[in-house]
This record gives structure tokens, C-alpha cells and sequence, in this order.
């Protein structure tokens, strides 16, 4: 089936969600058929805490043009602490991206719970959109391919 | 033990007795007090306001002086220890603070709170000690019923003046007992005598102050001591039928020997 | 290589309405490790469970791919129906195409597009899955219950009433806790020891409960269903086998100065001592602290006067291990340090008393046998001033950040109680907010004010002092007049804030129960496992969980029982098998890993490797399976990647982000 | 208005929890027209105007009582003194004036109580 | 530094005579002076032992496998100040064993550049005598002068310590850190530029990168049993797929992997033979863990919990990482 026929740029957006409330989330967001564009792809993890930074940036090499990655409330993790840990990862890393010049807009961080089905068709549609007035994400696969000069 | 010592402008005039008994007390005791050189007024009441920084900036010479002779600071006032404790505290734990008096000094090297500051009181108990004081008493005083007045300038805010616990202080207590005399507790010996309105409500000034006396004298106080010169003059000069009031440095010099 | 099948579902029209469902199945056949497709209508029903069954026994595939609704409405389903084809339920995934998917999108292009790229990443995990076996563990069918207050007596007796042996570990040489000290109970006013007295002999005759009391646990290893527990008993110096409780010891013993704990410190006992005349055991304790025996070798009176020849100086603590599968923490509280709160004067006047103080000089047994006497002059009060929220609800360095919750209504029961029996006295009652949610509660504080003409002022006590009569001035505010309170009373009494025991730092720890900020034990989930904390197998009972009164706590009690028993039922417990497992040639035991564990799953080992034929020994992470919960983030917090996570692998992820973005 | 009060105080007076304790504590509760309590909700709600009338700016002593005593770190006396300053630092806001001063002197009057009232009550 | 190399050797000889230690790790010279590597001794080769200016390199990492080897006695190890915090960390890290080294505390105060040397035109370095600030270096091509400051390793320019913060015995004389510059200044400047000007700046240094792996192998956080970049289970690793994901990744996730554990000992930088400052990013986890959640010095003390296996609850939100940018 062909793929991307001729058509506008779309942004590519990996959405990592955790299991116990973000899934969730989307579930009802779903399920209360709130709308966000298709370009949201979303992956399964037990927690935040799951999602290790390597699992980013190769969706970045990949071609993704931004990820966000979804978890419980700080204090609700299933897991008690899951998402603390999650929290620092997370800011040092979108710290190191940002120190390297990467679009700062193009990674995010929300907390949706189980019951913030509105909430998550809104950050998805929010962040779609400033994915999408970025435009397409080169700057990390270009990293090491500066021209030499002599 | 030598220490930088921070007098304040009541001390060189009408609370003379408070400096002179401190520093022959001191002398006495094998403690160095080295006067700063061009020391200016505290201010006298410490600026609540976040935004003050020019009122603030005569403590921080102060302080700054006693950290180039890496030196602790002493104070003797309540008043100037107030300020110049509080001052340091904002020096060292508010950031905006701090910037913006350094920036307006311009010292040879930013000032950020590294002095400590030491009421003669604290001075007593910590590095002296209040048992070596009752070791070098020559005239205990015997059978002196005294009530310590804290006022609320030393104890209060506890968790900025970390002298002693603001609700039941102990300090001038123990050191009436170093002394050789029996401490009266009263119930408003940290209530304040409000000796700051002296200036322009004197009939409240004189209200509080009786307050405060009745109270002492309830609980059987013969006499009284202090440390803040502002509260002495009030106590004494708008309360009615006050007790005989001394600076505690007064009592001390009495004790050890040198009045 | 995986074969594979993938299985999607029309919904009715919930998917196939805005999914191209042929699409789909085209559009994976070719993907790799596929060797089957097929739409259905209603891949959930019975028939298409049967289609996935003969599919994987025709095709002989060794993983399924659904495309479907969400795997939080119907994984379970799936996994069956691939386990009754023998295939392994956890070479199951699913690509929700429904909520994920139809249901967000108009567009049936955009949305099959989607629905695609969604059914790879999940071929792409299943093409990486492994077989997983559930573990399984055994039970061991006896409770431990930590605390013989009223939470841990309920909780015992509940567990034992339903057949299973229970130990109660309780720290002082009674059970009873804090109830036993109170005198009566609100909303009733039925008194405590009358309801409190006959749980405690039940308990003790309970043939299915054995106490420890002045004991402590000293150490606990193991997990859910197979804890180990140390219990230090500590030595009473009387034999608990003779001492008949006669009491003879402790009305002779000569130490009587210090005080009485009983009784708050308000009266004193012998070093020898029974704390009261119900303690259950009914057996004397020597404290060795005030004992002149243990301090100069001499005196001995009590050896001397025991008829049962129970005294035994040469007692030593005794150390008791035993196997546990379920723990029950019920640790209580005790009541905060008012002396930094000296505005009221605690510590300078004895008619400053706290709440709990004043139940005991209002108790038959308390040091003035029940008469409401000022403690300075053992005189009748004629006014009394209540304080509330002292140490509660504030920010500051002294005060606890909560609402202690039982203040309001104790207060209200004492206020009634001395305007009963005694209508001459005047109570007054400085609150802040008067706070009586529970059945009955308002109307009994109400019936306070009202019936009883209890003086409720709204504001605060600024500073108390002694007059010169000796009675203590209140100097406070009534805010609804906006005007200043003075007031002369007899007697001032705080209720201070409740917190945790000390001990419950200690206990948390060994059990790696998590504690909130305020030393509280934090539950699993606050609404729906309010009884339950994080870590499999250890429950929580009673006001170590938060503030709560005594039917909540029963109630609670009650809940955490039944959860042991739902436990102790079981024969085997079956462990989720998507745990974490390191790889023993990669790990460099360097411990972040178990930094972050929630749960305390991850110990170390000496153990000998064969690197490549290299032989030596290295500290290596050991995961405990029945432990581990399977959150992952000791799997990023390995540098070396040597931690990795069943069912949510390092690679399995990173093929679904490779799919998704290809 | 408030927002000013706020910032000069460095205090977030929604933090009160309208107990009391202040007033229950202050000194010179008596000769105040607002009270210390109220200055919080007074805050909040806007109503700056009548904080800036009110008499309580020069009967507060300024002895931390209600600073030491309040459970919500509320600190009413910076509250008050934030006020006053913005009383004292508009022009012709000053309280005391240097004429006023030798009818107030006496021979031992400490001058740290003249330095006081001129730091508290002009700029 | 004569001085301290005698006391250094004549200690080795007195620790290997009294069986204190049965093995010594410290340096050796190559062919020139400035050329000096890590190095194990016995009692028989002990005399090639050597201490000058151009000891560097930092030896804590060499413990890891030779603790392992050790069957009885202790290895005497030398370590500068900066390399004591590698020593705690690697203890925190229960990587090597406090029981088998004895642990010479060195103090320093900088060590050199030979690079820097070579850029002010003195070539052929047979001697260098240390006068205090400035330097006399002996040549094949004569005498030459030059500063001390300006010659010093980048990461004995912005020393972070002159503590040693663990040792069983110290020799040498303790040096001040007085004219160490601020160690955050170069990344403040970074992250003063437009995120444009970033980009440039990084892709010039990166693009230089030859992967030939000195950085990892050198870096005391960097002794991974099994490197993830040399793990095909890893899902990073990819050699064999022309898969460039680890060629562009590397930099980044190998700082993400010691954030929180590097103790800016600036091997990583001073080994590089393109020359890029790799301790820009180390030093970026290092400045932000401070900012975002407290002071935190790696190895500073041994046991103490690193920041990103902890926690507070009130921990900054990723989003400041935002908002920082907008201000």
C-alpha cells in the first residue's frame, strides 16, 4: 500500500506511554472519540521509568520529527517511584539535546492520568502542531556530517 | 579568643555601661574583643522589606570586615545583633539579595554570608562556657532573686536568630545562675516591652513596659537584667515603679571582680 | 524465525468503518516473520476465537499479532485463546486499532495508514518475544501483625477467626495500645476499656493467635508469601510461665520515682510493674533503668516477695524466627512533642495538659481515680480552656503539615463529659475550624454547644502565663467578633498533633514499605488499595497508614485482614512473569539498579562466571522474580544495559520504534 | 496593589489559614483598628486602600511575636511593613518629621530609638 | 616535583620491601619525558617508576582488573587529588576492592600539556625544571622559558579540587586552588549562544570524531563490563547493519550514561587525539545536576547516592528545560 503519495509534509510523532495511566488515557480519549492527528503513533511501556533515553534518540535517528513521552502524575505511579526517576532522565536529557542545538520544542514531557482522556487528545494536538510549524527534524542525523573545510 | 566586635552607636553614648562592664567582663575572662575599625550604625531596626538593600548595606561592611580578620563577630546590642544577624542570614540564603548588595559595594571579594556572628551572650555560653564563668566568679551574687529580660529582639524569628528556644529560653537564665544569683522565670520575659514606640506613642510605650514589670515582680524578681539598651531605657523610664534594671554585662563584671 | 499470524478485527463497524480491513491484511502479509492474515468481524466472539485456534494449530505459528480494540478490554481474552491452542500467552500483541485509532480518526486513509504502521511495530515485538512462564511461589499460611493496638488486635483476630495462624509482635508488655488509655469513646460515649478489654482476652485465648508482646521484629527477609522474620524478645526478668499478676512485686518494689507511662507521666510506678490492672499478659516487667538491683546488685524485695518465684534476674532476650506469608503493619501513633509550643507553657505548668493526658485524669484508673483534679493542686477546676490544632495543620519547622482528624471530635467528648458530671465548670474551646465529618459526628458536637453550653470560640490562644492566684491567663482572639479573648482558667488543655511511632522508620526500611513525607506508610493506591502498601505482602492497619478514629480504624483493620486472608488462601501465588533479569556476563554489580527498585527485588551476589572461558568471580545482580513488578527503571539505570526487562525488552521496544518510523 | 505588597513582603498570605494566632498573639492588639489577622484576607482581596489608612501601620511593634507563632509561615509584621512602606515611600508619606523630634527628646533617650523610628517611619 | 618523585620511588621501594603491597601502579616513561603511561611494578622493575609534570593520567580505572587479579596482598596505587574522586566513585560502584589497594595520596598542583608546549614553538623536551609560576624547559634546541599557566593540562585549568578524599598515607606538598578558573564558564558561554550557533559549534566538534573509542577507554565511568555500543542484544550497537545510529548517538549516550557518576577528571578530553572538548558534555549533566537538584560532586564521598538513581518529589518538571530557552 503506498505510503506518502504526493502529499503535504506530515510530522512522524512517537508518543511512549505507560501502561497504567497514559495508555489508559489515550484509551478514553479514544473512546470518547477526541480527535488528534494521525501522526501520533503510540508504544506501550509498563512505566516512564521503562523508557530509556537510547529509545529516543532512536526514534530521532529514525526520522521522527518529535517525541513525547506520557506518564502518570508525580506521586501516582503504579510503581510508586517510577516516574520521579523518569522526570530526571528526561530533563537531562532534553537539556543535553537543547545544549546541542536540537529544536528544544521537539521532545516533551506530560503527565496524563487514567481519567484525562480530554487532556491527551489536547496535548497530542498541541504538540503536533508545534512539531509541525518546526518542520522536518534533520539536525540530529546531521550531527557528525559537517563539511570539512580543507 | 579574639573576636572582631561590633559595639553600636547606643553603646558609645547613653548604654555606655553596657560596653565598658562587657569589655573589662571580657578582658577578665581571656577573651579579645577588637573593636572594627569605622564601624557604622546597624540601622537599628532590621528592613522587613524584600526589596530593601540600602539599609542593609552597613551590616554587610561590618560583617565583610570581620571575615577579611577572618574573625567571628561579636555583638553586645540586641538591636545591632538583630540586624546584623539577619542581614548576614539574607547574605548567605537569598541569592537576589546578595547579588545586588555586592554589586553595589564592590568589595575586593563578593561578601556571601561567611561570618559568623556571635551575640556576647552566645559568646558566653559556647566558647567560654557557663561553668568555667562560675569557676572565676569572685563575688557570687548570693541570694539575688534577678528576672532576665529576653525582649523580642534576641530570640526572635528562632529560625534566623537561632539564639535559644524563643517560647522558653534558658540562656540568661544559666548565666544568672554562673553568676552565683536565682533566676526568676516570668511570664513576659519575651514579650516585648515595646520600648520602639518610645518615640512617638510614649503612653503605649509605658503600658507595655508595666506589663512587663508586674509580671517579674509577681514572680518575686528583686532586680532585673538586659541586654538591649532600648529596653532598659523604657523598662526603667516609662514603666512605673520599675525594678532596679542593669545590663547583664553590668552583673558580670560585678561577679568576676572587675566593676 | 517466528511464524506468525495476524488477526484482524472489524469491531462490527467500530474498526472496519474507518479502517480498510483488507488493507491491512494485505499491507502485513508480506512483513517479516508473517505467514498469516485474516480479517474477521468480531474477532473476540466465540467464532473468531476459534479461527485464531485453528489458524495457529493449521499454520503451526509460534506468535499472534491482534489488531484490535485496546489489550487493556481484551489481551486477557487473546492470551487464552492462544494458551488453549498451546501456544504460549505471552507470544500474544496487540495493535489497538480502535481506540488508538478508528475512533480519533475520520479519515479512512489516514486512519488505515495508521492502523498498518501499528500492526508492524507489533509484528515487529512479537517477531522478538519469548515464551514466558508465569513463576510461581508457595505460601506460607501465617500472619504477622506488627502492633497490638486495636488496629493490630482487630486485623489478628479477623485473620485467626478465618483459620490461619497469626503472630502479634507488640513492643511495650501489653496490648492494647493507645485505646486502652483512653476513657471513653465518641460518638457513643461507651467507655473504652469496656469494648477495648474483651478483644484483648479474645485475642490471647485465641487458639489461633500467639503474642509477643515486649518484643520487637528485628529483622525481615523473603517477599510475598515467604517472609522471614526475626522477633527479639526482649528479657521481662520475670518468667511469664509463674507470674500470676498478683501485683505483690510492684506495690513492694522501692524504686517509685519514675514515672508512670500508663498514665502519661502524671503519676509514677514501681520498677517492677504491670502497666494496668487489665494488661494482657497479666505478667510483671522489671525496667532495668530504674531497678536498684540492675543498678547496685543489692535490693531484691521483689525475688523476696514472689510466692510463684517468677523474678529471674538472669532472664536474657530471646530470638525467635519464623516463616510469614503475609504482614500486617499496624504500628499506631503516638502523640507530638508539645514542649516546643511553650506559648501554652507545657512545660512550666502542670494544668497544661495534653488531650491525652486529660483522658487519663479523667479515667477511674488514672491518677486521680477519675476525679477531674488540677495537677498542681490536686483542686477542682472551675474553667477550662480547650486549644485545638497544636502542631497540626501548619508549615513550620515544629508543626505537621495535616490535619490530625480526631482532634475535633475528642475535644467535643471531653468538653461534654466535664459539663455532665461536673455543670459547674465553664469549658471553652478555641478552634480554628471545627472539623466532624463521619456518622453522627456533627450532631454529637453539636449537642456540645447546644445542650450542653460548651463556649466554641472561633480564633486562636496567642500566650499562656500563670497569675498570681496561680490559675494560668489565655490571652487569645475570637475572630468572628474581631476582638481580643482574655480569659482566667484553671486548666488549659492542647490537643496536640498525632503522628506515627518512631519505630515505623525502622519497620518501613526492613520491609521496604515506602513512608510520605510525614512518616505516614504509604498505601498502593490511594482509593482502590487503600490497605495494601507497595510491596507485595505487607498490609497496612490503623493510623500508620494517616490520621484516623477508631471505626475507621477498625473498618480498616478489617479490610487489611481480609486482603491476608485473600493471600493466605491461595496455595501457590502465580508471579508476573515481564520481570526484570540481568545478564549475568554484562552486569558490573555496580548497584543502580538496585538504587531505584521499588521494591527492594534486586540483591547482590558473589558468584563464579565463565566470560568466554575466562573463569573469576563478580558481585552480580539477582533479581527476585516474586518481587519484582516489572516497572523497568532499574533497566535504564544500567549503564551497561545488563538489565533488561521480560516482555518489554531493550530490543522489543527498539523494534517497535524502528517500525513506527520506517 | 496587593501584588506590590506581595512583592516588597515576599509573602504568599494565601497561605493563611485564618486562625488567628497573630492577633491572638500581638502585644498591641488593643490599639490596632485592623487587626493583624486580617491583613492576610485584606490582601487577597484587594481591599489595599483601607490597609494603607489604617492606624495598626504605626502601633505594630514590630517584635515578631506573630512571625514566631504563626503554624503557616504567613509572618503578618512583613505584611504590615510592606504596607507601610508603601505608605512612607510616597512623597509627603512620611510619619514623622525631624521638627517633630526635640519635643520628644529626653537626656536618655538611646539614640538607637530616633535611628529606629526615622528608619521605620520616613524614607 | 623532584623532590616529590624521590619520596615517591623511595616510598614504592620501603611499601615493597615491607610486604605492605605486593604490586605497584603508577607511571613509566616512554621514549621522551612527556611521554608517560600507566604502568604496574614489582620489586624488579619498581625502578623504572617515574613522577614529573606530564603525569596526567588518571590510574584508578587500571584497579578494576587488577583487584580482580589480586589474589593476596594490596597494589599501591598513586592517585592525584582529581583521581581520588574516580577512586571513591569506582568504590561507590563496588567495582574495585578498598581491602587490596593502598592508596598513596599525591598532591598536585596541575599537570602538563605537552601540546600546549609544542603550540608555543618548544620542541624536543628533555627537562623541565619547575620554578613555581614559570617553567624552565631544557630542549635539544637549548633553554626556554614560559609560563607555568599556560601550559597546563584544560583539566588542571579549571581543577575542581586540590582535596584528596581518600588516601592511606600523603606525600608531597599541598598545593592551593587558587588560579583555578571557574569550570563552568566554557559551558555557560555554550549555552549563551543561539541554539543555532550551538548546533554549528557541535556539529564541527563532533564531525571530527573518528570513533576510535580513547574517550570510553580511558573514562574510570566507562569500565562496563560490556560496552551497550558493543552489544548486538543492546538494540544500539548495530555495526554490522550499516546502521549509523551508533555513530551519531555515541557522544550523547555515553554522557547520559556517566551523568550523575563522571567526576570530571577530564580524561576523556585530554586523550582525544581530534581534540574535542568532550568534557563540555559531561561538564553540561554536571552544571545542570547542580542547578536543578543541588550540589552534587561524584566521588566526593564513596556510597553516596548518585543523582540520577534519586529522587525528590518536588523535582523540577522536563518542561524548565523549555522554558529556559523563552526567557
Amino acid at each position: 500500500m503506498p505510503i506518502n503519495e504526493n502529499k503535504e509534509w506530515k510530522p512522524l510523532i512517537v508518543a511512549f506511554c505507560c501502561n497504567w495511566c497514559s495508555y489508559a488515557g489515550a484509551d478514553l480519549a479514544g473512546t470518547s472519540r477526541l480527535s488528534y492527528p494521525a501522526e501520533v503513533k503510540i508504544i506501550k511501556v509498563p512505566c516512564s521509568c521503562r523508557v530509556n533515553p537510547m529509545f529516543i534518540l532512536k526514534a530521532f535517528e529514525r526520522g521522527a520529527d518529535g517525541v513525547i513521552m506520557c506518564g502518570c502524575h508525580p506521586g501516582d505511579c503504579h510503581y510508586s517511584t517510577g516516574n520521579y526517576y523518569a522526570r530526571r532522565r528526561m530533563t537531562m536529557l532534553f537539556s543535553m539535546l537543547d545544549y546541542l542545538g536540537i529544536d528544544r520544542q521537539r521532545t516533551r514531557v506530560e503527565w496524563v492520568s487514567a481519567a484525562e482522556g480530554q487532556k491527551f487528545a489536547a496535548v497530542m494536538n498541541d504538540f503536533a502542531k508545534t512539531i509541525t510549524e518546526l518542520g522536518e527534524n534533520v539536525k540530529l542525523g546531521d550531527l557528525r556530517c559537517k563539511k570539512q573545510q580543507d | 579568643m579574639t573576636y572582631s566586635y561590633f559595639p553600636g552607636c547606643t553603646l558609645k553614648t547613653k548604654g555606655k555601661d553596657l560596653d565598658s562592664y562587657g569589655r573589662k567582663a571580657a578582658e577578665k575572662l581571656g577573651v579579645v574583643l577588637e573593636e572594627l575599625e569605622d564601624w557604622q550604625c546597624c540601622g537599628a531596626v532590621y528592613p522587613l522589606a524584600e526589596d530593601e538593600i540600602a539599609t542593609k548595606l552597613s551590616s554587610v561592611r561590618a560583617l565583610a570586615a570581620a571575615k577579611a580578620k577572618e574573625q567571628p563577630l561579636i555583638t553586645l546590642c540586641s538591636a545591632c545583633h538583630h540586624v546584623i544577624k539577619r542581614v548576614n542570614n539574607d547574605m548567605k540564603t537569598k541569592e537576589d539579595i546578595a547579588l545586588r548588595v555586592n554589586n553595589y559595594l564592590k568589595l575586593d571579594e563578593a561578601y556571601n554570608g561567611e561570618t559568623d556572628v556571635l551575640h556576647y551572650l552566645e559568646m558566653l555560653r559556647d566558647k567560654v562556657g557557663f561553668d568555667n564563668i562560675k569557676k572565676m566568679v569572685v563575688n557570687p551574687l548570693k541570694g539575688r532573686k534577678i528576672a532576665a529580660y529576653y525582649g523580642c529582639m534576641l530570640l526572635r524569628p528562632s529560625k534566623e536568630m537561632q539564639f535559644d528556644d524563643s517560647e522558653n529560653p534558658t540562656i540568661m537564665e544559666d548565666f544568672i545562675r554562673a553568676i552565683g544569683a536565682e533566676p526568676v522565670i516570668y511570664a513576659f520575659r519575651n514579650e516585648c516591652c515595646g520600648g520602639y514606640m518610645t518615640v512617638n506613642d510614649k503612653a503605649l510605650a509605658s503600658k507595655m513596659a508595666n506589663k512587663v514589670i508586674a509580671s517579674a515582680k509577681q514572680m518575686g524578681a528583686e532586680e532585673m537584667i538586659t541586654a538591649c539598651p532600648l529596653c532598659l531605657y523604657n523598662l526603667k523610664e516609662n514603666g512605673e515603679d520599675c525594678l532596679p534594671i542593669y545590663y547583664f554585662t553590668e552583673l558580670l563584671a560585678e561577679a568576676l571582680g572587675v566593676k | 524465525m517466528q511464524r506468525i499470524g495476524v488477526f484482524v478485527c472489524w469491531c462490527g463497524s467500530n474498526i472496519a468503518a474507518t479502517v480498510d480491513v483488507d488493507a491491512v491484511v494485505e499491507a502485513v502479509k508480506n512483513e517479516p516473520g508473517v505467514c498469516f492474515a485474516k480479517n474477521y468481524q468480531y474477532m473476540c466472539s466465540e467464532a473468531g476465537q476459534a479461527l485464531i485456534k485453528d489458524a495457529i494449530k493449521e499454520h503451526n505459528l509460534t506468535g499472534i499479532v491482534v489488531c484490535s480494540c485496546s489489550p487493556r478490554m481484551h489481551e486477557a481474552t487473546f492470551r487464552k485463546t492462544a494458551e488453549q491452542a498451546g501456544l504460549n500467552p505471552y507470544m500474544v500483541e496487540i495493535a489497538n486499532i480502535r481506540e488508538h485509532c478508528s475512533w480519533i480518526h475520520k479519515d479512512m486513509k489516514e486512519a488505515t495508514e495508521k492502523a498498518v504502521i501499528l500492526a508492524r511495530a507489533a509484528i515487529a515485538k512479537v517477531n522478538l518475544n519469548a515464551p514466558l512462564q508465569a513463576g510461581e511461589s508457595a505460601v506460607t499460611k501465617r500472619a504477622l501483625v506488627i502492633g497490638g493496638g486495636i488496629a493490630g488486635l482487630q486485623s489478628a483476630i479477623d485473620i485467626a477467626d478465618a483459620g490461619y495462624p497469626v503472630d502479634i509482635v507488640e513492643k511495650s508488655p501489653t496490648i492494647g495500645g493507645k485505646m486502652a488509655q483512653l476513657d471513653k469513646t465518641f460518638p457513643t460515649l461507651d467507655c473504652a476499656a469496656c469494648i477495648l478489654t474483651p478483644k484483648m482476652v479474645e485475642a490471647a485465648q485465641h487458639p489461633n493467635i500467639t503474642l509477643y508482646t515486649y518484643s520487637e521484629v528485628e529483622e525481615v527477609k523473603g517477599f510475598v508469601g515467604n517472609f522471614n522474620v526475626k522477633i527479639k524478645k526482649k528479657a521481662r526478668f520475670v518468667d511469664s510461665t509463674k507470674c500470676t499478676g498478683c501485683a505483690v512485686c510492684t506495690a513492694k518494689c522501692p524504686s517509685r520515682k519514675g514515672g508512670n507511662e500508663f498514665n502519661c507521666n502524671l503519676d509514677t510506678r514501681g520498677a517492677v510493674y504491670i502497666p494496668f490492672a487489665q494488661a494482657v499478659p497479666n505478667v510483671a516487667t522489671i525496667d532495668t533503668e530504674r531497678c536498684i538491683h540492675f543498678k547496685t546488685g543489692k535490693c531484691g524485695i521483689c525475688q523476696k516477695v514472689c510466692s510463684a518465684g517468677a523474678i529471674d534476674f538472669e532472664q536474657k532476650d530471646e530470638f525467635i524466627e519464623e516463616k510469614y506469608g503475609a504482614i500486617v503493619v499496624a504500628t499506631g501513633f503516638e502523640i507530638l512533642d508539645v514542649t516546643k509550643f511553650d506559648e501554652f507553657q507545657y512545660t512550666k505548668h502542670p494544668d497544661v495538659v495534653t488531650s491525652l493526658e486529660l483522658e487519663r485524669i479523667m479515667n477511674a484508673a488514672g491518677p486521680t481515680k477519675g476525679t477531674l483534679l488540677r495537677m498542681s493542686n490536686k483542686e477542682h477546676p472551675h474553667d477550662i480552656v480547650f486549644i485545638q490544632c497544636v502542631g497540626s495543620r501548619g508549615n513550620t519547622c515544629r508543626d505537621k503539615t495535616y490535619c490530625s482528624k480526631i482532634c475535633c471530635m475528642y475535644t467535643a467528648k471531653h468538653a461534654m463529659l466535664i459539663r455532665e458530671k461536673y455543670p459547674d465548670v465553664n469549658v471553652h474551646v478555641f478552634y480554628i475550624d471545627v472539623r466532624t465529618p463521619g456518622k453522627n459526628f456533627d450532631e454529637f458536637y453539636r449537642r456540645a454547644v447546644e445542650q450542653y453550653n460548651v463556649d466554641y470560640i472561633k480564633g486562636m490562644v496567642g500566650k499562656v502565663w500563670e497569675k498570681e492566684n496561680g490559675r494560668l491567663a489565655v490571652q487569645g482572639v475570637d475572630l468572628i467578633s474581631n476582638r481580643r479573648i482574655m480569659l482566667e482558667t484553671d486548666m488549659v488543655v492542647l490537643a496536640a498533633a498525632i503522628q506515627p511511632s518512631k519505630g515505623v522508620r525502622n519497620i518501613a526500611t526492613m520491609l521496604t514499605a515506602s513512608i510520605d513525607t510525614n512518616d505516614f506508610l504509604t498505601e498502593a493506591h490511594p482509593k482502590l488499595r487503600p490497605v495494601e502498601s507497595p510491596t507485595a505482602g505487607v498490609f497496612l492497619s490503623g493510623v500508620c497508614q494517616g490520621p484516623k478514629d477508631i471505626p475507621e480504624t477498625v473498618s480498616q483493620a478489617g479490610a487489611a485482614a481480609v486482603k491476608v486472608v485473600g493471600l493466605l488462601a491461595k496455595d501457590k501465588l502465580v508471579t508476573n512473569p515481564c520481570t526484570a533479569t540481568p545478564n549475568e556476563l554484562m552486569c558490573n554489580g555496580c548497584s543502580s539498579c538496585a538504587r531505584v527498585c521499588p521494591y527492594g527485588a534486586i540483591d547482590y551476589v558473589e558468584k563464579e562466571v565463565n566470560d568466554h572461558g575466562k573463569r573469576e568471580v563478580r558481585r552480580l545482580a539477582t533479581v527476585n522474580s516474586a518481587l519484582c513488578q516489572g516497572c523497568g527503571a532499574c533497566t535504564v539505570a544500567c549503564p551497561s544495559g545488563a538489565m533488561d526487562l521480560k516482555g518489554f525488552s531493550n530490543r522489543q521496544i527498539m523494534a517497535e520504534v524502528d517500525a513506527i518510523c520506517r | 496593589m496587593s501584588e506590590n505588597i506581595i512583592r516588597i513582603s515576599g509573602i504568599n498570605p494565601r497561605q493563611c489559614m485564618k486562625c488567628g494566632k497573630c492577633s491572638a498573639t500581638c502585644p498591641a492588639f488593643d490599639e490596632m483598628d485592623v487587626h493583624p489577622h486580617q491583613f492576610a484576607s485584606m490582601v487577597v482581596e484587594g481591599r489595599v486602600d483601607e490597609l494603607l489608612a489604617s492606624e495598626t501601620l504605626w502601633k505594630c511593634l514590630s517584635c515578631f511575636a506573630c512571625v514566631e507563632r504563626c503554624p503557616r509561615s504567613v509572618e503578618p509584621a512583613k505584611l504590615i511593613e510592606a504596607v507601610r512602606d508603601c505608605v512612607i515611600r510616597q512623597k509627603g508619606g512620611s510619619y514623622l518629621s525631624p521638627d517633630d523630634i526635640p519635643e520628644k527628646l529626653d537626656s536618655e533617650l538611646p539614640q538607637q530609638a530616633l535611628m529606629a523610628a526615622f528608619r521605620k517611619y520616613r524614607k | 616535583m623532584q623532590k616529590t618523585a624521590g619520596l615517591i620511588k623511595k616510598r614504592a621501594l620501603e611499601l615493597l620491601a615491607d610486604g605492605t603491597v605486593t604490586k605497584v601502579l603508577g607511571w613509566e616513561e616512554g621514549d621522551f619525558i612527556y611521554d608517560v603511561t600507566p604502568a604496574f611494578f614489582d620489586k624488579e622493575t619498581i625502578d623504572s617508576l617515574v613522577f614529573s609534570s606530564f603525569c596526567g593520567s588518571n590510574l584508578s580505572k587500571y584497579l578494576i582488573k587488577a583487584c580482580k587479579e589480586q589474589t593476596e596482598g594490596k597494589i599501591l596505587v598513586f592517585l592525584k587529588p582529581c583521581d581520588t574522586f574516580s577512586f571513591n566513585q569506582l568504590l561507590t560502584e563496588h567495582r574495585i576492592d578498598r581491602e587490596k589497594v593502598y592508596v598513596v595520596g599525591v598532591e598536585c598542583k596541575g599537570m602538563l600539556d605537552i601540546e600546549k608546549i609544542k603550540a608555543l614553538g618548544i620542541n624536543g623536551v628533555t627537562k623541565v625544571i619547575d620554578n613555581g609560576e614559570s617553567l624552565n624547559i631544557k630542549t635539544i634546541y637549548g633553554e626556554k622559558t614560559c609560563e607555568r599557566s599556560e601550559v597546563l593540562l584544560e583539566k588542571c585549568t579549571t581543577c575542581k579540587s586540590k582535596e584528596l578524599v581518600v588516601f592511606d598515607e600523603v606525600l608531597g606538598e599541598k598545593a592551593e586552588n587558587e588560579n583555578s578558573q571557574d569550570r563552568f564558564a566554557q559551558v555557560a558561554a555554550l549555552e549563551a549562544m543561539t541554539t543555532e550557533e550551538r548546533y554549528a559549534f557541535w556539529q564541527g566538534e563532533l564531525s571530527k570524531c573518528i570513533r576510535c573509542n580513547a574517550c570510553r577507554n580511558v573514562c574510570p565511568a566507562c569500565s562496563c563490563m560490556k560496552c551497550v555500543f558493543d552489544n548486538i542484544q543492546s538494540g544500539v550497537a548495530s555495526k554490522s547493519n550499516a546502521d549509523t545510529f551508533e555513530e551519531k548517538m555515541f557522544h550523547i549516550i555515553r554522557a547520559f550514561h556517566v551523568a550523575g557518576r563522571c567526576t570530571d577528571c577530564g580524561e576523556c578530553s585530554r586523550v582525544c587525539p581530534q581534540g574535542i572538548p568532550l568534557h563540555l558534555l559531561n561538564r553540561k549533566f554536571i552544571k545542570d545536576i547542580n542547578e536543578l537538584y543541588g550540589d552534587y560532586q561524584a566521588g566526593e564521598e564513596a556510597g553516596s547516592r548518585a543523582p540520577l538513581v534519586n529522587f525528590t518529589f518536588d523535582d523540577a518538571e522536563p518542561s524548565v528545560i523549555h522554558e529556559r530557552g523563552n526567557s
